[in-house]
């Protein structure tokens, strides 16, 4: 006789406000085999986790039944309680009345009904619970970082420094990512490549380390501590084992017209290059769209070649191909970063139409000293000193979802105060203006750092918006804007305008949280396991996240999630092994008729045939041919339950039964 | 095929004959029959966007309500006109409550709930005509005229409804000013009010906002103005005080086919 | 305050004032900005707290050009115009309060004004 | 209190999830708060595969008004392969179906990943109102294993 425990969680108010919880722990305490049903505030406390432990206890219970949150969630806290009280951890199940139940609707009434009915669900199939043991699986002893910017170099570097194998990859020609491209930093006000560029390099010569630049994870396979990544390094042409980054080839390329990207289009690199002077690894690249050779089709043809020949190692290679890399992982860190929006939407500000409109990220290519113009700030349009300069904030920030992006980007009200007071320090005639609708500076020294921008630099910071940006024949740009303090219209003579533009996941984002079965919200920024508790992992184990794919952050904050979704990555690979799923399938093989129908649907080769020889009910022997399954290969998809045609293959923890008990109870 | 419904409207039977005129001749040329729908009202000017205004929108949905019943979209030309159809359609196709005492008010054979398809005279020769075959068929191209397009406020928004372009970098007047052949003029001012019917009780803010229009369009290099909006001709021209000529973006159209001088006996 | 006023004001133009979130960037855009006593901005804030008295009395309501700007350019999509709509229809569905008389308009008149603008004004000042 | 006649119908939907993305997918719309009826009632899988068409044909007999089958998107089964077979099967058996007369509106096969939380919301809504229309299932339900 089954002897079943049930325990109702208010979590708070999270399930008891729409769920009426007493009720449900009434309802099922009538639910056969049921000898214990009770609710509590937080069942994965440990106050909570001592009501299951004593119950077990006490009543002898055969298995326990928790209305909770998801299985997702706190499955394993309720598995490691039960099993520290002597009952087997997969006699527990979980109702899920919180994110499937108590979140989704409103009404008390009908929401209590679906919890009790989820409850009686879980009891019914606990019911048909047997007793499990995990075996063990390797945990492979590397780790892939995706994502190459300040996020994905402090990760591998903290994980390296653990004494693991760390992998980069990185889609750009270069790592380094948008912090290579900034000039200065807040709050200190220090050179973002004199701090970057020494870590890019302890990366590239850290042995431990990998770089795989202008490559793309294109597939990935498996679980926890058993990865297996694709990475496809794309044809670059040039053969970077070869490849000394000395130039010559930039130099002789004929085509010097193609928008850098690496300077936002504000100048033109040539067709063959190197990113930037600091790029890491400092290899070439050919950019196929432009290059006079790899345009014309065909690579034989005689045209230019100028590269090939200016090239003293013979690293340019027209006919490279891209290579794919298969490689084992026990642990994944994604760090795909961020990038502004597009201002498509907004041209009331007139980006595409006035060239001295430009993005903050453009302004720190035109201050910088590697940039288009040495450091000194022109204007793009007539490469002049602007005297006034017009910064507008909250630029596709804030907005209703149809205009533009919801949040708050969180890092423009601090560069754009550093902008204009680095603008102020190094060109005292220049007047800076900054339209805010709020000064948002949490953080260490942050808010001291806005009023230096007010009260030593004088930067005008105006409480309003800018409404319509008009570009003049003179050059000169009015700004027409609100002044909600003085309640007046403005209008300002300006020769620049900088727009603090909304930051966005980068969109290979998207398709890598496919691959990785990770979940996003509806922004694309990758969500963690737990927004408190849990804020480096994602809620599939083994995969970290690490900087601004989780969300808007700045530099430190970046690299201080970096490292601890290094150390979490770390405390996984040096476990030699964790706990394999014990869920896997059986085959019974009195009932086995060996017609392989199981073997040829199983994607991981878990199933053989063996003859075996079985006693048959006239005493006579038989020889049969049957299927195995071996457990540690299997992973415990189901597929072959269900191509079996005897019913002879069922899986552990989701047996035929089990779910028919379930669909059952739903459904009475 | 080629037949549409087309709606005038009231100005364009009166102030506005340019307007009318060198849309029908234009439209004929380029293969495209205009029908006037029977017994057709004034649209009213300007749409009432108040949830409690019923009685004001009717008038536009009997036009819509005509062009349904003979099965073809609706061509408007004034932008006015064009902007009251086009938010009445799309408010009777999104809002129930609305389409519901529209419907009980006019006791229709048939309710109308946005069935209708609205086009102005100028995303039919986008959208139906072509741009491309348009330029082939001009034979006056304006060769070297450097034209600013004034889309004002009633062609582009609320975008949302209206759907006719990107509301901030318009491009359908500048496109149809080259396939006539001439320049566009890309101004800032191009989507901003004209001071519309202001004009009525305060000259002087009319004054200040079709200035403003004129004035960077002129600075900007231009050789004329066009517009599809008898009201924001008005202003332009008599209130703006500025010397840059105004026309309707018809009159072009038809000079460019070689209709003008046939029309202008 | 004005519940009432309020309501009807709200319901009437079908926006949501709490989505506002001040940035004023509706009166940043305005064209009509200097001719009015009381800004879009103000609108959308004055009818959040229920004064729409203050609005109806003031000569604001008919400076608006509804011209769409503040609502196309709004980021959180607030539509500025159809509460400042909203409130002129409260004033002039007044009995006697038409803000245009129809004995007045000849003298308004000039050969080149078209119906138009006639029609408009009667749509946007009278009941 | 006067008992509503009209009581508009509610249906009994099963569906079948996916651990790994629709189940996933499913905890995220409640995170991010997406409503969807409570019509609806969520059977975690390991794959979508694992599901057998028995299972879908028992929760018709036991009363059921519809069922869905939720699984990883085509290429990014956890498993590989599994939402191919299940794609395969549920062809096959709702081919079967509509042979036997189900409305083919009462079954679905959707593909949730853990990071659609609105989509899943939106289908689940979608197809209750879908099944909603149809009515009750009568056609393979046994009477016997009605509630009394």
């Amino acid at each position: 006789m089954q002897r079943i425990g049930v325990f109702v969680c208010h979590c708070g108010t999270n399930i008891a406000a729409t769920v009426d919880v007493k009720a449900v722990a009434e309802a099922l305490s009538h639910e056969p085999g049921v000898v214990i049903s009770q609710e509590y505030q937080y069942m994965c406390s440990e106050a909570g986790q001592n009501l299951v432990k004593d119950a077990i206890k006490e009543y002898g219970l055969t298995g326990v039944v928790v209305c909770s949150c998801s299985p997702r969630m706190h499955e394993n806290t309720f598995r490691k309680a039960a099993s520290s009280a002597g009952l087997n951890p997969y006699l527990v199940e979980i109702a899920n009345i919180r994110e499937q139940c108590s979140w989704i609707h409103k009404d008390i009434a009908t929401a209590t009904e679906k919890a009790v009915i989820l409850g009686k669900a879980a009891i019914a199939k606990v019911h048909l619970n047997t007793p499990l043991t995990a075996g063990e699986s390797p945990v492979a002893k590397r780790a892939l970082v995706i994502g190459g910017g300040i996020a994905g170099i402090q990760t591998a570097l903290d994980i390296a420094e653990a004494g693991f194998e760390v992998d980069i990859v990185e889609k750009e020609a270069t790592i380094g990512g948008k912090m290579a491209q900034i000039d200065k930093t807040f709050p200190t006000l220090d050179c973002a490549a004199c701090i970057l560029t020494p870590k890019m390099v302890e990366a590239s010569q850290n042995e431990k380390i990998t770089i795989h630049s202008y490559s793309e994870v294109s597939a990935v396979k498996g679980f926890v501590g058993n990865f297996t990544a694709t990475i496809k390094k794309k044809k670059r042409f040039v053969d970077e084992t070869k490849c000394t980054g000395c130039g010559l080839c930039t130099e002789a390329c004929p085509m010097k017209k193609v928008p850098n990207a690496f300077n936002l289009g504000l100048d033109n690199r040539s067709a063959i290059y190197i990113p930037f002077a600091q790029a890491v690894p400092k290899v070439a690249t050919i950019d196929p769209n432009y290059c006079l050779k790899l345009r014309k089709g065909d690579v034989n043809d005689k045209v230019c070649g100028k590269c090939a020949e200016a090239c003293t190692v013979g690293a340019i290679n027209y006919h490279q191909q891209d290579e794919y890399i298969e490689q084992k992982y026990g642990a994944i860190v994604v760090a795909t970063g961020f990038n502004p929006i597009k201002l498509d939407k907004y041209d009331e500000f007139a980006y595409n139409q006035c060239p001295d409109v430009v993005t903050s990220l453009e302004l720190e290519r035109l201050m910088n000293a590697a940039g288009p113009n040495g450091g000194t700030l022109l204007r793009p349009s007539d490469k002049t000193h602007p005297h006034k300069i017009v910064f507008v904030q909250c630029v596709g920030s804030r907005c209703d979802d149809s205009k533009g992006k919801p949040y708050c980007s969180k890092i423009c009200c601090m560069y754009t105060a550093k902008h204009a007071m680095l603008i102020r320090e190094k060109y005292p005639d220049t007047e800076v203006y900054v339209f805010y609708i709020d000064v948002r500076t949490p953080g260490k020294n942050f808010d001291e750092f806005y009023r230096r921008a007010v009260e030593q630099y004088n930067v005008h910071y105006i409480k309003g918006m800018v409404g319509k940006v008009t570009p003049k024949a003179d050059g000169t740009i009015d700004v027409q804007a609100s002044d909600l303090l003085s309640n007046e219209q403005l209008h300002i003579d300006a020769d620049m305008v900088v727009l603090a533009t909304a930051i966005e996941p980068d969109k290979t984002a998207r398709p890598l949280a496919t691959m990785l079965t990770t979940q996003m919200d509806t922004n694309d920024f990758f969500t963690e396991a737990h927004a408190k508790l849990r804020p480096v992992e994602s809620a599939t184990a083994g995969i970290f996240l690490s900087g601004a794919c989780q969300g808007p952050k700045d530099i430190p904050e970046t690299v201080a999630q970096a490292s601890a979704a290094a150390s979490k990555a770390i405390g996984l690979l040096v476990k030699d092994s964790i706990t394999c799923n014990p869920c896997v399938a059986h085959s019974n093989e009195l009932m086995c008729n060996g017609c392989s129908a199981c073997e040829k649907v199983c994607p991981y080769g878990a199933i053989t045939y063996q003859d075996k020889e079985f006693r048959m009910p006239d005493r006579t022997t038989a020889i049969r041919r049957v299927a195995g399954v071996n457990p540690a290969v299997c992973q415990g998809c189901g597929a072959c339950t269900v191509a079996c045609p005897s019913g002879a293959m069922d899986l552990n923890g989701f047996s035929n039964s089990q779910i028919m008990a379930e669909v059952d109870a739903i459904c009475k | 095929m080629n037949t549409f419904t087309y709606y005038p409207g009231c100005t364009l039977r009166t102030k506005a004959k340019d307007l009318d005129a060198y849309a029908r001749s234009s439209a004929e040329a380029l293969g495209i029959t205009l029908e006037e729908p029977k017994d057709w009202q004034c649209c009213g000017g300007a749409y009432t966007t108040a949830k409690d205004e019923i009685a004001t929108k009717l008038s536009a949905v009997r036009t819509l309500n005509a062009a349904k019943e003979v099965g073809r979209p609706l061509i408007t030309v004034c932008s006015a006109c064009h902007n009251v159809i086009k938010q009445t359609n799309y408010d009777i196709s999104n809002d129930e409550e609305m389409a519901a005492k529209v419907n009980n008010y006019l006791k229709l054979d048939e309710a109308y709930t946005g069935e209708t398809t609205v086009y102005h005279y100028l995303e039919m020769l986008r959208d139906v005509v072509g741009f491309d075959n348009l330029k082939k068929q001009v034979v006056n191209p304006f060769k070297g005229k450097k034209i600013a397009a004034y889309y004002g406020c009633l062609l582009l928004r609320p975008s949302k409804a209206l759907a006719m372009d990107d509301p901030e970098n318009p491009s359908i007047m500048e496109d149809f000013i080259k396939a006539i052949g001439g320049t566009p003029v890309i101004y800032a001012q191009r989507n901003e009010c004209c001071g519309g019917y202001i004009t009525m009780e305060d000259k002087a803010q009319a004054s200040k906002r079709s200035a403003k229009v004129m004035d960077s369009a002129k600075e900007q290099g231009a050789d004329m103005i066009i517009t599809a909006c008898p009201l924001c001709l008005y202003n332009l021209k008599k209130n703006s005080g500025s010397d840059l000529p105004v026309y309707y973006f018809t009159e072009l159209l038809a000079e460019a086919l070689g209709l003008k001088e046939a029309n202008n006996e | 305050m004005n519940n009432n006023l309020k309501e009807q004001v709200i319901r009437s133009s079908g926006v949501n004032v709490l989505k506002c979130m001040r940035c004023g960037k509706c009166s940043g855009t305005c064209p009509s900005y200097d001719e009015m006593e009381y800004h879009p901005h103000q609108f959308v804030y004055m009818v959040e707290k229920g004064d729409i008295e203050t609005l109806m009395k003031s000569e604001s309501i008919y400076k608006c050009l509804t011209c769409f700007a503040c609502v196309e350019r709004c980021p959180r999509n607030v539509e500025p115009a159809k509460v400042v709509e909203a409130v002129r229809l409260a004033a002039i569905r007044k009995q006697g309060n038409n803000h245009l008389i129809a004995d007045n308009i000849p003298e308004m008149l000039d050969e080149d004004l078209p119906q138009q603008a006639i029609v408009t004004a009667f749509r946007k000042y009278t009941k | 209190m006067q008992v509503n006649e009209n009581k508009e119908f509610q249906p009994l939907i099963v569906a079948f999830c996916c651990n790994w993305c629709s189940y996933a997918g499913a905890d995220l719309s409640g995170t991010n708060r997406l409503n969807y009826p409570t019509n609806v009632k969520i059977i975690r899988v390991p794959c979508s595969c694992r599901v057998n068409p028995m299972f879908i044909l028992r929760a018709f007999q036991k009363g059921a008004d519809g069922v869905i089958l939720c699984g990883c998107h085509p290429g990014d089964c956890h498993y590989t392969s599994g939402n191919y077979f299940t794609r395969r099967r549920m062809t096959l058996l709702f081919s079967m179906l509509d042979f036997l007369g189900i409305e083919r509106d009462r079954t679905r096969v959707e593909w949730v990943s853990a990071a659609e939380g609105a989509k899943f919301a939106a289908t689940m809504n979608e197809f209750t109102e879908a099944v909603k229309k149809l009515g009750p299932n009568r056609r393979l339900e046994d009477l016997r294993c009605r509630k009394q």
